[in-house]
């Protein structure tokens, strides 16, 4: 299980890197929204992982935490969601910009020069 | 829990909330929400200069003012802290904000929309990221922080401003997964986010989680090294610089200082301490990454033919030398540190705003001559004995242009030449009889060239701009464009004049950094305000 | 107290002077005649003062921690030098005032020199070697300024330049070396500096500072071989290059090393160092000085070459030396002033000072002549001027170098001497012979009053030549005690010390220089010669220049190569330096043993991730040619990840992840419209190839290690047994004190409920910007032609506006559903609001179902008829929610708890029963009206983008054959 | 009352939806549940604009029990389709049906029922000729799908949406 | 499965099937999609998924719960409302785009 | 009796699993884009019921929320893609 969790995380975070490094800013697009699928679920896993627990919604009464996995690193992956929205919201929209001042959708708003 | 206890969120909350109600004000209605914007700048300030006072009569136990938001416990809760440190650099941020809103006055801040909520929460982040103390808030801030100078950046959009946005927004995404992945290693390490927490559980480590720890820091180093702009990662910083609004540029300027405050904050609490390899090796790194960024940004003065490369290259310098000085590792040199760092970002950012007013007079291009022709320039040109006579205007900037390069060149007399003076004089200090070591003296000698570089560099630009081309030029200068910039060049004049008040101050920040112990101590026994309703935790 | 009056005034005066109109000459000469005149009143009172008590102090606590207190100090040479400053400034204002012409802006002229004067006196009179390196600094800027007065002429700019930048550079060096001696001595204070020579002369630093030190006094006083500045500073006004140039500012150097000379000298290092120096500027100033056509230049070459015999005589060090170096400064400073403003007159009044023009002005400006021959004689060392004394003292000096066995030094002495009197004649050669004619100006004898400095001058050198002893003897011994305080030596200052070898040299030279000076003229053809035989290539300008230019291309091209301005690289750098941080972690493979296993492989889980890798890296493949096919998959890995966190049991964050990959799905949709088509052009492909084959298996080796470095961290971390964290607190306190079962939501609104504020006003913060940028934009010409699909005839949908596809057309049965959807989903939104804090959803969930259920009405009918039948304002939700968070949080003051602390009302109702209403919930409400606000704000923002491209197409679109998109490239 | 209630169906269906998701009969949710299911639709009426008249309820209820049997029939012959027949043989196509109905809401009802059941998807309404554009997974006997479709579903819907008063012209 | 200890058989038989049954439509209606010839055929697959299969795991779910509140719990009915409300839209609309895209490819292969 | 309720629960989440890499490898090898649409909203589906039956699993309301919230809201990318196909553009 862990296994298959870093691996996936891992492939997700190599294609991240590949489309990042593209040179069209929608190829970047991608590949920021997959980093930040791999980002989340790496916080995630600091907790480290747990299956067959209950969601973390606790009765009334005395809790024994060991049966429960770890909470905060599910609130910051939130916090982490939210914000990986905004900005890839904001990315796409300077993209937008970028591809309607300079004509080219080149992250660097002019055509690499071939030589 | 006293009442100024609550003034400790107000550098968070005032702009904030000013940010607030300038989005219910009507665009059209400019006049008020520029008077809502200074009033917020204001208030912080004063809030600020109570922290100053409140510190100095010791009120805080400590000399740390710990805030526990929502009323939760550290490490629980989130804390705010404000000692010397957090309020000084509280003082150079609003400060400086004042000044460049007064600049963007006439003419920025009309531009477009939401300026100014933009600008109020910009101001917003950086004071967060300067007092908060817990690690997953810092990047919350952080965030809050680049968003609004991604907004600020594009401000008034062209080409060259938006590609140059779409560089920064992107670097600065990346960087902050790695502050993500970073906070997340260190969480798995020590289960806490605290800074105070951490600084006190390093010691605790298990081999594992040590090194799953230094991963992380390491990680979260390469983000703020990439903020303040070191070497490799730092070549965001002439294009963005070189395409922002002025008075934009300035609060840029301020946001590579948070990086290098935050580099100072973390690494003086939580590395300082111990001394395992990995800090010797973590301090050698900066040290030499500090060097050769000092390298290229005084090569970059020197070859830069325009004013913003200029400025940019000498941000570049001014944070090399912080990274090299906090590599050297002592945390004494922390006062002779602040004060160059204050000195080097009021002078920078006085600069920036220079920049536009020299471009209003000069087209850009004129400035684009080869500098051959300065060298080789025959006797040309008008022979008479006779001086040409200087507008007011034009001595105004010729005057604060020259005051700008004599601190940012570190020439005597005025505020950079005492830091550099106390930088140097502090380092021999430190050494001792022995001497100093090779290192300091390899950084002794790139200060002294990299003020040698930006004496020619800046002494060519300005006889470029105000002798050689300098004919019936005249300036329409705006009374607050003038004021922003004076102000800025009397901040200096007054380090110069009360040198030694404010250095002993810098001092005492040096000391409170070194002795961590106070601030982990203050953080963590800060007992919650006990309710009627609830009691432990509450 | 009164010593600081020496240095405010002028700086005072200076600011006074700048203030004022450019037109008020009078005024400005006389206000600054008046402090100069005020300043020699104050020196000559100071005189028995200082002859009395040796030094005066005055000490101002500046930085005292760091020894760094403002000092003021005066001795006999301090005092001398003042005197000279202070007298000099007096004659040369009275000069300038008649010397610049009407239409100079005077102000600024004047406030420069009090400022440099004010410098100048900070120099001599500091007592503190840091406050002297400051003022040194100052001195340099002065003169910067006053070179550069006439900026409109580029040799004037050079001049400035120039000698900035080499003074500048000895002004570091000089720093550097004060600091060095400061810390050998452990004080910056002069006095305790003098008084600890021998610890300095033991100190293994010795060397270095006296190189240091040295470099900046040489500089300054323009020493081999850094002399090349000065005769470039001559494009300065004529009275500054008396002052500074000839008088006072290179005599700086000369000071400082005086100063210092009781520390310093008495080595051989310093022997050699500063007597090389002095013999080889010498030499050099003195050659040079006679092929001069321009008179101040040879002028200037003299001052060279006399500071040159200052400097040797430092360095030969003796006591008597040092006697004839301070009386030959003063000398120096008289005769030289005075040749100055001579030439200053000359050049006013006939407009030019080229020596191969002028001629035979004797006949025209007796007066002036009368005066610049004596001076110009006194400079030659003609007996019964002061120049020959001092001169006489320097052969005396010469000789005593070593002894008979090297007799190089009397030598060079010697043809110093011959060499000076050639200039001299060269000099004095143009009152002679008939009158020019072809002169610019009909020359003139000139006013009285600019005469008086020079007549001023010229009698100096005849009453100190005539009766030295009566004349300077006081003032001199004053300074030659201050500095050989017990060594002084007993020295005559008699004209006539009967027949010695001294005097016989000064007779050779004198002669020999005549005789040296026909055969130039006759044979050598002097008066038309324009350059200096033999040393002419070593031209100082011509190095500095070159240097500065390499120096600046050279850090261009360092630059260049290790900058770059494009994304890539800088991402590629990024990536490198994040992989490096990781394998930091590379021993971690040691302590492989001790981890453990939480969970057992589950086949199913690893098939769901089987699909969501695969769906990335096909989104990988296909980013470039196929975005929307790319979308899809990437849609589909998130699906995946929030299909993980649901297996991991965390709902809320599956919950979360499923909307915000819902909003983002549309948004870029919505962005998707405007991107340029991607067709691959072969011809394009094959060129690209090579460079870009290159790049791509370079980024396709760093995906893959930092791929698979992600994966191993990730799963030593899940390896690495859990620490005991913080998180119990959060499980254990989430209902008795959180007051929600949802513990993940309660974290989000009351333990950190800080991180959700700064959370939301990112989002705001972005929502505005989007706003702002897009408010005014028109999208891209090319893009703004109608998609394809909506220029095909065949479908009906494109003869109906959106609103009639929604309300009749094809959309009218699909549509039934879209708006019996809306009001359910919004009954679903609050459910989830409400229940939010026990359940997962929140403020944050709910906002965003809202958001998608507006939108599905805005893609249903359009945005105009969405926006003509309902206007929502998302600026007010934003601002609205935003407030409410503050009010909220800042509600806990008022029960004087900390901010955003929650509280718990409970009350009981008759019929509904017991109602709790925690103030969290508030916080969540603000939290759900700024989600609602931003997401419709951005996406709203984003489709106003169409209605634009539209309006636009109409005009721009006929006879614009683009094919949008094609389909090829959809799938 | 239409001021307060412009939808009263609605109403009643945001009451009963609230109801079901808190599963309570609380006063207090009743209450909630009220003003809710009276705002919301104030709220979003203006973006409704077709209204909805049922006009014979039980002829609906028939018409879904109906509808039931039939979709796990067609469903069983789906599967059977999808496992066992290769897929050559499958004769797919699309048809044509002439419609009366003009209800929006009966439209969207038949939409319904036809997509939900398997083997049938519908593509459109044509605007000109008010044809069914019909895609038909498993095609044998066009004019019995026809048939089908009109007698079984329209017929009813129309009696349902459009009242008995018109249902007789077909 | 704990606190479930008073189910009666016949319920958990009920169950068990329900669950198979769904189970089986599930695979059946994606195998459909996986493996049918053209978009036109495929999309009859999923039907199945969204129909059947989601109604019988629905029920056993409803089953399921009742039985273990030992009071109804119905609001799974609320999640077979939406699916009816919403399947048929994204169906129409997936279906409308094929036809017309293919109707596009033919006009342009006329062009040419 | 109750191992067999676990093995068909087991057997029900295995088939879904199974029905979701169907769904995923259609997603993949598309071809045409309106497949993977098909395959993306199939996917969704799937996800609900997965929910739902590990509601069943853990006995427990939280998960019905999700399976709700994706049955209400999950056709909105569906006809987003969708539209997007059939008009190139989604608001106009």
């Amino acid at each position: 299980m862990e296994l298959v969790l870093a691996i996936a995380i891992g492939i997700l975070f190599a294609a991240g890197i590949w489309l990042v490094l593209r040179p069209r800013s929608f190829q970047v697009i991608m590949g920021l929204m997959l980093m930040s699928y791999a980002v989340n679920l790496f916080i995630f896993i600091s907790g480290r992982l747990w299956v067959d627990k209950p969601a973390l919604t606790i009765e009334p009464g005395p809790i024994d935490p060991t049966l429960y996995a770890d909470p905060l690193p599910q609130a910051l992956v939130l916090t982490a969601i939210v914000i990986g929205f905004a900005t890839t919201a904001l990315y796409l929209v300077v993209l937008l910009a970028s591809r309607g001042l300079t004509g080219t959708d080149h992250v660097d708003g002019k055509e690499r020069e071939v030589y | 829990m006293f009442w100024f206890d609550h003034l400790i969120a107000l550098p968070i909350l005032l702009p904030l909330l000013t940010g607030v109600l300038l989005i219910f004000v009507d665009e059209r209605r400019h006049e008020l929400k520029l008077w809502l914007n200074a009033a917020g700048i204001l208030a912080t300030l004063l809030v600020t200069i109570g922290f100053i006072r409140l510190i100095g009569n010791g009120h805080f136990n400590g000399d740390t003012g710990v805030y526990l938001a929502a009323n939760w416990i550290a490490p629980f809760g989130i804390t705010l802290v404000i000692d010397r440190f957090a309020v000084m650099m509280l003082l150079l941020i609003n400060l400086v904000a004042g000044a460049s809103l007064s600049f963007a006055y006439t003419r920025w801040s009309r531009l477009e929309v939401h300026f100014h909520s933009l600008f109020q929460f910009l101001l917003m982040g950086i004071n967060g990221a300067l007092i908060t103390g817990d690690l997953f808030n810092l990047f919350v801030f952080f965030e809050v922080m680049l968003a609004a100078s991604y907004g600020l950046l594009l401000h008034g959009k062209n080409k060259a401003r938006v590609s140059a946005s779409m560089q920064y927004i992107v670097l600065n995404l990346v960087a902050s997964f790695f502050f993500l992945i970073g906070i997340a290693l260190i969480y798995a390490a020590t289960g806490t986010l605290n800074l105070a927490d951490l600084a006190r559980s390093i010691g605790e480590l298990q081999p594992t989680q040590r090194t799953m720890f230094e991963t992380g820091a390491a990680l979260l180093a390469i983000v703020f090294l990439t903020k303040s702009a070191i070497w490799p990662l730092g070549f965001w910083l002439p294009v963005t610089y070189g395409a922002a609004a002025p008075p934009i540029t300035a609060m840029l300027v301020l946001v590579t200082k948070v990086g290098v405050y935050v580099l100072y904050r973390l690494w003086m609490l939580v590395f300082a301490s111990d001394a395992s390899s990995s800090t010797g090796f973590g301090s050698q790194l900066l040290f030499w990454g500090g060097m050769i960024t000092v390298g290229y940004g005084s090569l970059g003065l020197l070859a830069s033919q325009d004013v913003r490369r200029l400025a940019s290259y000498s941000a570049v310098l001014s944070s090399g030398i912080m990274l090299t000085l906090l590599g050297l590792n002592q945390a004494e040199l922390t006062g002779a540190a602040m004060f160059y760092l204050f000195s080097s970002t009021l002078a920078v950012t006085a600069f920036v705003m220079l920049i536009e007013l020299m471009e209003r007079v000069y087209s850009p291009a004129a400035q684009m001559l080869a500098i051959t022709m300065e060298a080789f320039a025959s006797d040309i040109g008008a022979k008479g004995n006779t001086g040409v006579i200087i507008p007011g205007a034009m001595v105004f900037l010729g005057l604060s242009f020259a005051f700008c390069a004599v601190v940012m060149s570190g020439m005597p007399p005025l505020s950079g030449f005492i830091a550099k003076f106390g930088i140097v004089a502090t380092l021999l200090m430190l050494s001792g009889d022995i001497g100093p070591s090779l290192n300091d003296w390899l950084f002794i000698a790139a200060l002294f060239t990299s003020g040698l570089f930006a004496i020619i560099a800046l002494m060519r630009l300005g006889v470029r701009i105000f002798w050689a081309t300098g004919h019936g030029a005249t300036l329409k200068l705006h009374l607050t464009e003038a004021l922003a910039i004076f102000s800025l060049l009397l901040l200096c004049v007054m380090m110069t004049i009360a040198a030694g008040p404010v250095r002993s101050y810098m001092d005492r920040i040096g000391d409170d950094l070194s002795s961590g112990d106070n601030y982990i101590e203050q953080v963590l026994n800060r007992g919650a305000v006990a309710s009627p309703s609830s009691s432990g935790g509450k | 107290m009164s010593l600081l009056l020496f240095i405010l005034l002028p700086f005072i005066g200076s600011i006074v002077a700048g203030c004022m109109p450019a037109y008020a000459r009078n005024r400005e000469s006389w206000l600054s005649a008046a402090i100069a005149l005020c300043g020699v009143l104050l020196t000559l009172g100071h005189f028995a003062a200082v002859s009395e008590q040796g030094v005066l102090r005055y000490e101002l606590a500046w930085m005292p921690d760091y020894g760094l207190n403002f000092l003021l100090r005066m001795d006999g040479l301090s005092w001398l030098f003042t005197l000279l400053i202070q007298v000099m400034c007096l004659l040369v204002v009275l000069y300038a005032h008649y010397y610049m012409s009407p239409k100079d802006p005077v102000p600024r002229f004047f406030s420069f020199l009090l400022a440099f004067m004010g410098a100048m006196q900070g120099v001599v009179l500091s007592g503190n070697l840091v406050q002297l390196v400051i003022f040194w600094e100052l001195t340099s800027l002065a003169s910067f300024l006053l070179i550069g007065y006439w900026h409109h002429r580029a040799d004037a700019r050079r001049g400035a330049r120039m000698a900035l930048t080499v003074t500048a550079t000895g002004g570091l060096c000089l720093l550097m070396g004060v600091l060095a001696l400061g810390h050998v001595v452990g004080s910056f204070d002069v006095d305790v500096v003098l008084a600890s020579g021998d610890t300095l002369r033991e100190h293994s630093w010795y060397f270095p500072v006296l190189l240091l030190i040295a470099l900046g006094a040489l500089t300054k006083s323009a020493q081999f071989p850094f002399h090349f500045w000065l005769p470039h500073a001559m494009a300065a006004p004529t009275p500054v290059s008396a002052y500074l140039h000839s008088a006072t500012m290179v005599k700086a150097g000369v000071f400082l090393l005086m100063l210092l000379w009781p520390i310093l000298s008495g080595t051989d290092e310093w022997r050699w160092l500063i007597g090389s120096a002095g013999v080889c500027t010498l030499l050099i100033g003195a050659f040079a000085a006679i092929f001069q056509d321009d008179m101040k230049g040879l002028l200037a070459y003299s001052t060279i070459s006399h500071l040159g015999l200052i400097v040797l005589l430092l360095g030969i060090g003796t006591p008597l030396a040092m006697v004839a170096a301070i009386f030959h400064t003063i000398n120096h400073a008289t005769f030289k002033a005075s040749l100055f403003m001579a030439v200053g007159i000359i050049d006013h009044e006939s407009g030019t000072r080229d020596m191969r023009k002028l001629r035979g002005l004797y006949r025209v400006m007796p007066h002036t002549a009368t005066l610049a021959i004596v001076a110009s004689a006194a400079m030659a060392g003609v007996p019964l001027l002061n120049g020959f004394i001092s001169k006489e003292m320097f052969f005396a000096e010469a000789l005593t170098v070593g002894d008979s066995s090297n007799w190089w030094m009397a030598a060079a002495a010697l043809a110093m001497g011959i060499f000076g009197v050639v200039y001299s004649l060269r000099f004095i050669q143009v009152f002679f012979g008939p009158l020019a004619e072809d002169l610019p100006k009909q020359p003139h004898e000139a006013p009285r009053w600019m005469r008086l400095p020079v007549e001023f001058l010229v009698i100096c050198c005849l009453v100190v030549g005539i009766i030295p002893a009566y004349s300077v003897g006081m003032i001199l011994d004053l300074a030659v005690r201050a500095v050989l305080t017990d060594q002084t030596p007993v020295y005559s200052l008699t004209v006539w010390h009967g027949i010695s070898l001294p005097l016989i040299m000064s007779m050779v030279a004198l002669f020999g220089g005549i005789l040296l000076f026909w055969m130039l003229w006759r044979y050598g053809n002097l008066r038309q010669v324009s350059r200096v035989p033999i040393i002419h290539h070593l031209n100082g300008k011509e190095m500095f220049e070159w240097s500065q230019l390499r120096l600046t291309y050279l850090a261009g091209r360092i630059e260049r190569l290790f900058t770059t301005r494009r994304l890539q690289p800088q991402l590629f750098l990024l990536f490198c330096s994040g992989l490096l941080a990781m394998l930091l972690l590379w021993n971690l493979a040691q302590l492989w043993p001790q981890t453990v296993l939480h969970t057992t492989f589950d086949p199913w889980f690893a098939l769901i991730w089987i699909v969501g890798a695969g769906s990335a890296i096909a989104a990988a493949w296909m980013a470039k040619f196929h975005r929307l096919a790319a979308l899809i998959l990437v849609g589909g890995t998130g699906i995946v990840t929030s299909v993980t966190f649901l297996w991991l049991s965390a709902p809320d964050l599956a919950l979360t992840q499923l909307m915000v990959e819902t909003v983002t799905v549309v948004l870029l949709l919505l962005g998707l419209r405007w991107l340029p088509p991607r067709i691959i052009s072969i011809q394009a492909a094959r060129v690209e190839a090579r460079a870009a084959r290159v790049r791509r298996s370079r980024d396709f080796i760093m995906a893959v290690i930092g791929g698979s470095l992600m994966a191993a961290v990730s799963y030593f971390i899940m390896m690495t047994p859990a620490v005991n964290s913080i998180s119990d607190f959060f499980l254990t306190r989430s209902l008795s004190e959180g007051g929600g079962t949802n513990v993940v939501n309660v974290l989000l609104v009351d333990f950190r409920s800080f991180d959700t504020m700064g959370e939301i006003t990112v989002l705001s913060i972005v929502a505005l910007t989007v706003y702002a940028l897009l408010r005014r934009f028109r999208p891209a010409a090319e893009s703004a032609v109608l998609p394809r699909q909506q220029s095909c005839d065949f479908d009906p949908a494109n003869r109906q506006t959106p609103a009639e596809q929604a309300n009749s057309g094809y959309l009218l049965v699909p549509g039934i559903y879209l708006r019996l959807l809306l009001p359910i989903t919004m009954v679903v939104a609050l459910y989830l609001f409400v229940r939010g804090h026990n359940m997962p959803g929140g403020g944050f969930i709910a906002g965003l179902v809202l958001a998608v259920a507006f939108i599905v009405q805005y893609m249903l009918a359009g945005t105009l008829w969405v926006e003509s039948h309902l206007r929502m304002k998302p600026h007010l939700w934003i601002a609205l929610g935003l407030l409410l968070v503050v009010v909220t949080g800042a509600g806990a003051w008022l029960f004087g708890y900390p901010f955003l602390t929650t509280h718990t009302a409970h009350m009981t109702l008759p019929v509904l029963g017991e109602i709790h209403l925690p103030s969290a919930f508030l916080f969540d409400l603000g939290v759900m009206a700024t989600v609602l606000g931003t997401t419709m704000l951005i996406l709203i923002s984003l489709a106003h983008q169409s209605i634009r491209g539209h309006r636009y197409s109409v005009d721009v679109a006929d006879g614009y054959t683009h094919h949008h998109r094609s389909d090829r490239e959809i799938n | 009352m239409s001021a307060i209630l412009p939808r009263p169906g609605l109403s009643l269906l945001l009451l009963c939806i609230w109801l079901l998701l808190n599963q309570t009969l609380a006063p207090a949710h009743f209450l909630l549940g009220g003003i809710i299911s009276i705002a919301v639709p104030l709220l979003t009426q203006s973006l409704m604009p077709h209204k909805l008249r049922l006009r014979n309820p039980v002829a609906l209820m028939r018409l879904l029990t109906w509808a039931l049997v039939e979709i796990s029939r067609s469903c069983f012959n789906v599967s059977m389709i999808i496992l066992f027949r290769q897929r050559e043989k499958v004769n797919s196509q699309f048809i044509y049906i002439p419609l009366d109905m003009h209800d929006p809401y009966g439209l969207a009802m038949l939409s319904c029922l036809i997509n939900c059941t398997p083997g049938t998807v519908w593509v459109e309404v044509t605007p000109e000729k008010h044809e069914l554009y019909l895609h038909v997974f498993d095609l044998h006997d066009e004019a019995w799908w026809i048939n089908t479709i009109k007698t079984r579903y329209e017929k009813p819907l129309m009696d349902v949406f459009e009242g008995a008063a018109d249902a007789g012209r077909t | 499965m704990n606190a479930a200890a008073d189910l009666s058989n016949w319920l958990i038989v009920l169950i068990v099937f329900f669950l198979l049954l769904g189970g089986l439509l599930i695979v059946v209606g994606a195998l459909g999609l996986l493996r049918l010839p053209t978009f036109a055929q495929r999309i009859h697959g999923p039907a199945i998924t969204v129909t059947l299969g989601a109604g019988s795991i629905l029920i056993a779910s409803m089953l399921l719960f009742s039985s273990l509140n030992s009071r109804p719990v119905i609001h799974e009915l609320l999640i077979t409302l939406f699916i009816f409300m919403t399947a048929p839209v994204g169906a129409m609309m997936m279906m409308r785009a094929d036809v017309y895209r293919k109707l596009r490819e033919q006009a342009k292969e006329k062009e040419s | 009796m109750l191992g067999v309720l676990d093995i068909a629960l087991y057997a029900a989440k295995a088939a879904t699993t199974l029905a979701i890499v169907l769904c995923g490898l259609r997603l993949m090898i598309g071809p045409t884009a309106q497949d993977r649409i098909l395959a993306l909203d199939t996917f969704w589906i799937c996800c609900m019921l997965l929910a739902l039956l590990l509601g069943m699993r853990f006995s427990s309301d939280v998960f019905f929320e999700l399976a709700m919230l994706i049955a209400l809201t999950g056709f909105v990318s569906t006809i987003a893609l969708a539209k997007f196909l059939m008009r190139g553009e989604i608001i106009e």
